[in-house]
């Protein structure tokens, strides 16, 4: 539509988000270069969550368009989406089912195969070594979070990823491994929206911030 | 850390792949709770059980509504594993991950609604002429009764499937399913029910099943789609 | 006296004692069970109305005798556990599910059998049939509860607080003929009918019952072993046992 | 920011006060999630109405199912609103704040058991003499039915809730639920259904009535006790 | 038994908690005075939700005991339960209910009786202020928390706080009014514990810190 690609990767025009009677935003715009991560930040109930839902098709903005390599997302449908990863903060990871199943499921509904020593290998950089089998309704919070996060290495070849608070109950040594794989999905000329209430500390890749209001 | 940074997956896996990767994760979760899959069989049998229990011992009586008990008795089984087909993925986050998979959405639910009949409904359709063995039930009988049990169960989980998805988020979701679900399955409570009661009788019992089977193919072609498009309504 | 005897003993103790009790309680069931069907089934005289197949009584009797009171049995020892927190108690309970299951299919199989040459018919709903039918659920309730729920702990008390509350349906079994007219015996029926006959019947059935007795009480004494090796997998005394048979020496 | 440091609360609350809190609170949830009184309702009304469906429309056949068919029918509604007595509760966290609440639990338990039976059981028993009706039953037969749920209904209720705390956060609950607690039901099943057979060919209802009635007081000295046990259980 | 008051108002002694086959910790000893913070902090997995379930008697201890004022909490019972406030991971707020009935009903199961204008005060310094209404269904996941920690200034009179991570998910400035109140609660003479993976910055009172390790 018009709009050069060099413009930008990812650009939201105008979004106007209404929940319930409340207007959230209005005329947000923004573009996303490749290699660059949008940092949206702001007070609870802010709309953060409700921009990434959008960004994501899960949500349609009120008025405006969310443009990826300059087209509306509308119109590319499946092709948007098999280039877009979202973790959001429902972390859907089956009680039922060991961290290392919910991960192989989690990969093959996304299309990918994986060989088991990758996933396990994986798991156990995520600090989940030896804890595999378990069912992941004994894991603690954090150990959960990671579950769902494991999925991101398997994800280098899609271009968007949009995370929603990734951050939250993760111990220090984990958000140092969150900072390092998004660091390097930017490096190779990846999208990263994420949204988070502690600062993002992304060194020698170039961070916007997006401050939301109340 | 740098392997973590460069798993290279293959992506290069078909529509059967994911298709199957759906049912194959619901019947593992299936396992893993043990319980479940015993239960709808379970409750089948004991809810067939109960009626005898209600109405009395007179065998007369309990042939003539021995259909009709089986029939109701199974669309209860299945309705009640359907709050669990997907209420549990839309509060965990997996349903949203399912929308937003490339791959159609009406296949994926299409592969959720098999898991569903090969847990609750294949289990029913053994258990069901051994019961119909308790109510005195001639054999012909039992054989149309399996046969009509095997056409009509997986119309029962695809139907269910829309009013589950349909059902998603809303509050008092589990009764509400039944409310919406139940009316839909009287057509095939009556053909399933007929089938069974004009084989007591002797009759023939054709025109039953090929409307069980046209209900079969009917929903085959509906319910995904519809289910798909309910599951987008909810997630949004 | 006995309660503190269970308190104080501990899996350890009870492991070796009931390995060595289990071969005197498996000859006596079989010695009697051989005892108890001769005489059914050779001295015991042909009923006049009902023929030959009212010899089912020998197994049926005891079956459903046995089905009853194991599950009084299981809910004591759940009660006991539930009481004084000991684990052994639940172990108990664990160990007499699956027997008491057992029983009480045998009691049902072994009456359809007989209801079929009896009544003309394998089963009616009638409340004693239902009544066992709900014990079989219960049993089976008993145990999935227990299969459902992974830390053992919470699966005892659980599994445990059901059995309790299910005790409830025994008096109904029991009492089932009574409070309902039915197609089943009452009690006494078939002991009075033929006066002549009822001291070997009766011989026999009370021999079938201890035989069931003792089968009973083997059984779960092999199950309860094996439970406890399960749970106390990581002590030490189980180590000791274990590691030598694993290397050939004799348990 | 000084007035949030120091608001004082009224601690002087009695027994009393706690326990209608809960029962306020279930009975605001339950007018909410409107969809919900209203399902078990229907539910109730539709599986009392599939069986002529499936049993075929002969009046004698129908007079003699009904009190069976109603009282089936009230069980498994009863039953279809257990899952959310306590499992919302327990996975959102309200009910482990029960379990600290210095308040004894088994009388938090009475109150969700009455809030339960006031939202599924007193529907029943209005509606049940108009289903009956249907089925051709007499009026006092119809008097009988009314009477035998008012006291059964309070019984699965209580029993119910029993079932439910046991399988908190346990693998395939809802359906486990229905297996433990069905057999609980069928002596209530057998009474109730009992005394409208009586009361149609004209014997004495007493008796059946009272032995529901001993289930009543006897539920309601065990059950509050038993479901607050489970749910210690579970909260572990 | 024995233990003479002044050794502390709360005491874990020889703590053992053992979750399925793995050892979380042993021979775990503390003892927190009157007007003092117990943080606990540690990576993801090592037992932080584990230990605070035991201090509020939800969890038994394999062995070791909670002393409370010198006396074992399984002994006192309903009497520690009626000193003791507890908000965990769950934040046991009802989607259905708005806000203001959500704080309501929390009160009052707790036995306490509030006048409805302090509960609206309440809620609009936790900034709910025109929200009090909406069904927490549609909070942001901030405001779902922070309707469950309104709770806790009507909690005053109650000596011991227990709180796992309540700063998740908070925004910056709920952050500071958690601080502010966890304060008030030290300086009035009350206990808390309390874990977060963010570093606690509670002025002018003594937080003693608890590192667990994996
Ligand atoms: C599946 C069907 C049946 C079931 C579930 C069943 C169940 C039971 C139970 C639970 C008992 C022990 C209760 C007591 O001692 O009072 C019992 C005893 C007995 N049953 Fe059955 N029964 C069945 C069929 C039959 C049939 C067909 C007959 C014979 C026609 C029969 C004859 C007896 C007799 C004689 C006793 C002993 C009563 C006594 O002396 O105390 N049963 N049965
Ligand atoms: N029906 C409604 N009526 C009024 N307001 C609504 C309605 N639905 C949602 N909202 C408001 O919309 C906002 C949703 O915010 P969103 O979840 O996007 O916030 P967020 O920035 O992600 O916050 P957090 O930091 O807490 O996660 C909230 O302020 C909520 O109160
Ligand atoms: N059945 C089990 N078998 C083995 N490990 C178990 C079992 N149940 C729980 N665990 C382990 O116990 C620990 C529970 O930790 P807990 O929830 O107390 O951690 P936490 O310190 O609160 O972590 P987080 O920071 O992630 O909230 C986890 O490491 C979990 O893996
Ligand atoms: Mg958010
Ligand atoms: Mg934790």
């Amino acid at each position: 539509m018009g709009v050069p690609w060099g413009l930008g990767v990812l650009q939201g025009v105008d979004l106007e988000c209404i929940r319930g009677q409340r207007r959230l935003f209005s005329k947000l715009s923004f573009t996303v270069q490749a290699g660059e991560a949008l940092w949206v930040s702001g007070p609870n109930g802010s709309g953060k969550t409700s921009l990434l839902r959008i960004l994501c098709t899960l949500l349609a903005p009120e008025s405006g368009e969310v443009r990826w390599r300059g087209r509306p997302v509308r119109e590319l449908g499946e092709a948007y989406r098999a280039g877009l990863t979202y973790i959001g903060h429902a972390v859907a990871v089956k009680d039922d089912l060991s961290s290392l199943e919910n991960l192989r499921f989690a990969l093959a509904q996304d299309g990918c195969r994986v060989a088991e020593a990758a996933l396990i290998d994986t798991l156990a950089r995520f600090g989940l070594a030896g804890r595999e089998e378990l069912p992941a309704r004994v894991l603690s919070q954090g150990q959960r979070r990671r579950v769902s996060l494991a999925r991101l290495p398997f994800c280098a070849d899609r271009a968007l990823w949009i995370l929603d608070e990734p951050l939250t109950a993760l111990d220090v040594q984990a958000v140092e491994l969150m900072h390092a794989l998004i660091t390097a999905h930017l490096v190779r000329g990846g999208v990263v929206v994420l949204t988070s209430h502690q600062p993002i500390d992304l060194k020698d890749v170039s961070v916007q911030h997006l401050r939301m209001v109340d | 850390m740098e392997a973590v940074l460069d798993a290279t997956p293959d992506r290069r896996t078909g529509l059967l792949a994911v298709f199957s990767s759906v049912v194959q994760r619901d019947l593992l979760l299936a396992m893993r709770r043990r319980a479940d899959v015993l239960t709808s069989f379970f409750f089948f049998i004991i809810v067939v059980s109960l009626f005898p229990l209600g109405v009395g011992p007179e065998p007369n009586t309990l042939r003539e509504i021995a259909p009709g008990v089986v029939w109701v008795a199974a669309l209860l089984a299945s309705m009640l594993a359907l709050h669990r087909l997907l209420a549990a993925d839309y509060a965990d986050g997996t349903l949203e991950q399912l929308v937003l998979s490339p791959k159609p959405l009406s296949l994926l639910m299409l592969g959720k609604m098999l898991a569903h009949w090969l847990v609750t409904g294949i289990p029913l359709i053994l258990i069901a002429p051994l019961l119909g063995l308790q109510f005195d039930l001639p054999g012909p009988a039992l054989a149309v009764m399996a046969l009509g049990l095997l056409l009509g169960t997986p119309v029962l989980s695809m139907l269910g499937a829309i009013g589950a998805a349909l059902t998603l988020g809303v509050r008092g979701a589990s009764g509400l399913i039944a409310l919406l679900v139940l009316p839909l399955y009287i057509p095939v409570l009556i053909f399933g029910a007929g089938a069974v009661s004009a084989a007591v009788s002797g009759l023939s019992v054709e025109g039953h099943l090929s409307m069980l089977a046209a209900f079969l193919l009917f929903s085959a072609v509906i319910a995904p789609w519809a289910a798909a498009a309910a599951v987008r309504i909810a997630v949004e | 006296m006995a309660l503190n005897i269970w308190r104080f003993a501990s899996p350890q103790v009870i492991y070796p004692i009931a390995g060595r009790m289990i071969p005197g309680f498996m000859l006596a069931a079989a010695v009697l069970a051989l005892a108890g069907l001769y005489i059914g089934f050779f001295v015991a005289p042909t009923d006049f109305q009902q023929g030959e197949s009212y010899r089912i009584i020998f197994i049926h009797v005891p079956a459903a005798w046995m089905s009853m009171l194991i599950y009084v049995v299981m809910a004591f020892w759940c009660a006991i556990g539930m009481i004084m927190r000991t684990r052994l108690s639940f172990m108990m309970a664990l160990a007499l599910a699956p027997t008491g299951a057992l029983m009480t299919f045998i009691a049902l199989w072994t009456g359809a059998l007989w209801g079929k040459p009896a009544w003309g018919t394998w089963w009616v709903w009638d409340a004693r049939l239902t009544s066992e039918l709900i014990l079989l659920f219960l049993y089976i309730g008993f145990l999935s509860l227990h299969a459902a729920i992974d830390d053992v702990r919470r699966a005892d008390r659980a599994a445990g607080l059901l059995a309790l509350v299910g005790v409830i349906n025994v008096p109904i079994i029991y009492f089932s003929v009574q409070w309902w007219n039915t197609l089943h015996q009452g009690a006494s029926v078939s002991l009075t009918r033929a006066p002549s006959m009822a001291s070997t019947m009766l011989a026999g059935m009370l021999i079938m019952v201890l035989s069931a007795w003792m089968y009973s009480i083997a059984a779960s004494l092999m199950r309860l072993r094996i439970i406890i090796l399960e749970r106390e997998a990581d002590a030490d005394w189980v180590q000791e046992q274990i590691v030598p048979i694993a290397q050939g020496a004799k348990p």
